[in-house]
């Protein structure tokens, strides 16, 4: 883990809120692993004052290159997607321990996305794939298809997409939890890997625990330090005890969180 | 610049430079370790040490607020046992000055932590938290009332000769009235502020921010209160002051030390720029040299105040 | 949204929504109407009246600090008579609550300003200000302990039949100390918090940025305390408080509501924003409308805690 | 005085800190006078807060645009420099009372700057100028003749430009105010009009006062509200007042202030 001034090689706005960025970092782009964040700082001020924390949503080793996918919901996020191309910005990464792509050893990954929460499952479906040994089905989840639209042309060619949206603009209408809780037995996967806000998070682990499927999720706690120094992103696990988000996590096994 | 002395000698002390981390911040040292060589920094204060293990309050935990944070840890640590255990061995050896932040809900615990601390030499010195506002029993408690400050200090000082330093509340009517009453029960320094006490609502949910519904504030935002305090403190006491409070550059160190803190320390500003102290070692030493100067003593506690 | 009602029936006068501008940063109400119309406001409160003419604390008065600002103005007023001559005609007829912010350095400097002012009913109610952290005698010397406070108010109590509310400091180790001793001295309501003292200091002149060195923090960088007093404050009183600290958006002005505020203020946002309460007025209608509510009296102190 | 989202429609780097921004504002356009100024709040957080006063440099009511000229020396004047064309920024203006380009009857007008406090001389030479009556001497003063260059092509060509250098770098090698001192005689004004540095301003005061002139000068006092209702921006008069320096001022006759 390093401190970077990253350059911003190319942003592109997928959705009404969303974005791609992608950063000039080689570095970050030759160690991360799928499930591991940066933390960004937000313009030269105090307001906003704390870095902001994004999954790491792919890396370019060849280019030196990462990308992150931004949805702009305050005034931090906003700033980072009103930037330009040769902006640069401070970054810190590769931080946090990811998933484990390995996870209940043979037969089809399936990977769960509320929104956003795409991001770090995209890089782990491209991980997978890579090593070639395991197929991968990615459940998506949106509010409507133009929320779906985030992903767009980011999902390798294997990968099986199957779509949700709240209001049945597109796909299975209603949550992805819903749809995963439907085709669990269908898919039959060795493990699933979920990313999206707390709640489904919750509900996906309670379906996976049902189904006896090995499952992992990456939880989205606020952070202060992102290193571990400052203990403000406890998360509380089943034995009582408070493990640190930002370095024990974000990434968990489901059946160790403390819903 | 070899002729630029930045080291303080102070509580029996010596500090290679001005700057330290400050306790809550910076783990007990190693996270940061990943950025730069921590015995580069004047000391650091590790996170609070109680006698017992603590959970700390449950999360949320922290969320940021204009030009700062609140937080609510609520002195989690592994207890005094595992300190003794784990961390020691890890600080020994590091050549740089390491003080314990000791907290507690009783005297008693207190007395407890600095007993059996004081025989390990990789303490240098104590900072007594008489200011955590994110517990119900003890910390703030005892920095409100210049009575049980007094009173936990005066036993305090009976049981160890290491140099003791309590860490002062901001939120108190007269924090000078606190300081003076810690220095006569025989306190070695003061180092303030800790956090001010505050809140932040959802106003979507109607819920408090902080699983703990109060927390307490650091960052830039209090600095204004910070600098005002150890301005005060620094002339009412006669003991060293260690300032801090939302610094989060060289000159909002050098504010401390012009209006009169021996040494500073960084806190949540390192969660931003990881590299905070170095970057205030390095234009601390600018400064004086731009202006001429050879030690910090000049311009310690040297604000110029036209008399009226 | 017709049936969304935003006014409050408190003191026994009638604002036609709970957005006030906060004294000392809206001059007398006329500088601000070459925006819009003052009238729009649930009210306002004047700078602060002593009785005689006060040409204040000598310049530079005002200095930036994160999100927030200090200020060491020191009542500068044309005095009572002035006040009387020159404001008062001007106010009246306007339709909304006017509150007159009374200082001074003695009891009797209130109590002349109340007196010689409460037979004008152009004037609402009157705000106590024992809160001023810029002047030598009098102002936050009030605020400080409870047994001033209480006698001061006593006193005033005597003298008007008009609403008195007291202004607090936040500078206190427990502000419902002193709400409780104003309550139980006939207080109407009080309202906070006023600026908390700080400094800031130029490093290169090595003097205070105030000539005052000394000034008082306001603006976003102290809502988190603002918010936490008024919570506390509103659950330790039953007369109306009234809420402001770095109002800057209708969302924050919902926090102080939700914490238990009947009326909120806008103090120094107003700088930035110069029509920020219509678009707290105008937030706090839409926040009432999405949430299905029709009258502020559902949320005002509504916020939800686990119990422990 | 009004609060408008405005434009840019310009900006150029003149020096290693000074550029000029151009910005679409009708309104402000036909209604300034030279002395008065803007208030432009920096970006959408609270760090910067208060917002950044400049003194209008030049006004294009024909394409409805304002001039600004802005010396960057911290963090909201840095941002400012750093907008591009299309950018808006929310500003306040015009405020205050501007220069008496009357000032003295008949005569020449001399115009002492120091730095970037050309900016509201420089309109009001143009105002002088195009009232057709009175010939205007234009005094320069900079650190170095960069410092200078932030207003070449600026500078009517009927106007006498007499330029200082603290280095000796371009023109008179001293500091403006000596040069001035120097040439009052010789020059006679009708009247002096200063903007800089405060001292700089209380030295042409002094010299304007034994002189004889009538000088008007243009203050740099810190101002929070910048319509007259915080009394952050008082400045002492000789009669022992205190008035705002935004409302009041900032331009006041130099034998009024208490320097
Ligand atoms: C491990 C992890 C990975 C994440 N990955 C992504 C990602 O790939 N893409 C993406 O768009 N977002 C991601 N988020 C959420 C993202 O961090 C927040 O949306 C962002 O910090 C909001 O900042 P803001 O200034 O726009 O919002 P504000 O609401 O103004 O932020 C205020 C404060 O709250 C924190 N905060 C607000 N929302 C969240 C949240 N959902 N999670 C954590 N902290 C929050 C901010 O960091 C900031 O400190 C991730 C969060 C975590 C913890
Ligand atoms: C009437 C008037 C006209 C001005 N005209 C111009 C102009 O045309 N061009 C130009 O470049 N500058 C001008 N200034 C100065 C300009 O306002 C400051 O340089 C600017 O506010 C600095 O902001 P900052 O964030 O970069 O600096 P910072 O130092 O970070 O600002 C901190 C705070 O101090 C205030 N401040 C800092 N320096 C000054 C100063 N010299 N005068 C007043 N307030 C200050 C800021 O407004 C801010 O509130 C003028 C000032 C006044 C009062
Ligand atoms: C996350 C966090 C944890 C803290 N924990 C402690 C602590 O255990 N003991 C203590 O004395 N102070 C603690 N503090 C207070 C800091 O040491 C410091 O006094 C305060 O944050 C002000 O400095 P700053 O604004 O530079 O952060 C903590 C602060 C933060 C932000
Ligand atoms: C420039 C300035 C002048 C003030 N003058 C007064 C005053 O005369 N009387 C008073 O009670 N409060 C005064 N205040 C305090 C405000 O009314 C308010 O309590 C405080 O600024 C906090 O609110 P804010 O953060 O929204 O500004 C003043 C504040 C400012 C910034
Ligand atoms: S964010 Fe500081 S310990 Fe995790
Ligand atoms: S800046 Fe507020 S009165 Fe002048």
């Amino acid at each position: 883990m390093h401190e970077y001034e990253a350059g911003i090689i190319r942003t592109e706005r997928r959705t009404q809120t969303g974005c791609i960025i992608e950063l000039e970092c080689g570095e970050i782009a030759l160690k991360a692993a799928p499930g591991q964040f940066v933390q960004i700082r937000i313009g030269k001020g105090t307001n906003p004052f704390l870095r902001r924390t994004f999954s790491i949503c792919g890396t370019f080793p060849e280019n030196g290159m990462i990308r992150l996918m931004i949805d702009a919901v305050g005034l931090g996020t906003e700033i980072l997607c009103s930037l330009k191309r040769g902006d640069r910005v401070n970054l810190v990464g590769p931080l946090g321990k990811g998933f484990d792509p390995n996870l209940g050893g043979n037969g089809t990954a399936v990977l769960v996305a509320g929104g956003i929460g795409a991001a770090p499952l995209l890089f782990l479906a491209e991980t997978i794939l890579l090593s070639g040994k395991s197929p991968v089905t990615f459940l998506m989840g949106g509010k409507t298809k133009n929320h779906l639209s985030i992903i767009e042309g980011l999902v390798g060619e294997d990968v099986m997409v199957m779509e949700a949206t709240d209001d049945g603009s597109r796909g299975y209408h209603g949550m992805v939890t819903t749809l995963l809780d439907e085709q669990i037995r269908k898919l039959s996967p060795r493990s699933l890997f979920v990313c999206g806000p707390n709640p489904m998070m919750k509900a996906a682990a309670e379906i996976a625990r049902s189904a006896g499927v090995p499952c992992q999720v990456s939880l989205e706690e606020r952070m202060a330090c992102g290193i571990g120094a400052c203990l403000g992103c406890a998360v509380r696990m089943n034995d009582g005890s408070m493990v640190r988000s930002c370095v024990d996590g974000p990434v968990f096994n489901a059946d160790e969180v403390a819903w | 610049m070899n002729d630029i002395n930045l080291s303080q000698n102070i509580f029996g002390l010596e500090f290679k430079n001005p700057v330290m981390a400050a306790s809550g911040t910076f783990g007990n040292g190693g996270e940061f370790s990943e950025f730069y060589d921590v015995a580069r920094l004047g000391g650091f204060v590790t996170k609070a040490v109680t006698p017992e293990p603590r959970t700390g309050n449950p999360p949320p935990r922290i969320i940021e607020t204009p030009s700062g944070m609140l937080n609510s840890i609520g002195l989690q640590n592994e207890g005094l046992d595992s300190f003794i255990s784990k961390v020691i061995p890890r600080i020994s050896g590091l050549d740089t000055v390491v003080m314990v932040n000791v907290a507690g809900s009783t005297v008693n615990d207190y007395r407890t932590v600095c007993a059996r601390l004081d025989s390990f030499c990789e303490i240098s010195a104590y900072e007594i938290n008489i200011s955590c506002p994110n517990v119900k029993k003890g910390g703030i408690a005892f920095g409100s009332f210049p009575e049980s400050a007094f009173d936990l200090i005066k036993e305090l000082r009976k049981e160890t000769q290491k140099p003791l330093i309590v860490k002062l509340s901001p939120a108190v009517t007269d924090i000078t009235e606190i300081a003076r009453a810690v220095e006569s029960a025989g306190a070695d320094g003061v180092s303030l502020i800790n956090t001010i006490p505050g809140m932040a609502i959802n106003v979507d949910t109607r819920r408090p921010m902080l699983a703990n519904v109060t927390g307490g504030l650091s960052g830039p935002a209090i600095r204004p209160v910070a600098v005002r305090m150890v301005y005060q403190t620094a002339k009412s006491v006669s003991i060293p002051v260690i300032g801090m409070g939302g610094i989060f550059s060289a000159r909002d160190a050098l504010e401390f030390i012009i209006a009169g803190a021996s040494l500073v320390q960084t806190g949540c500003g390192m969660f931003v720029k990881p590299g905070l102290p170095l970057e205030v070692i390095a234009g601390i030493r600018e400064y004086l040299i731009r202006y001429g100067y050879h030690s910090l003593n000049e311009i310690t506690g040297s604000l110029r105040i036209m008399e009226d």
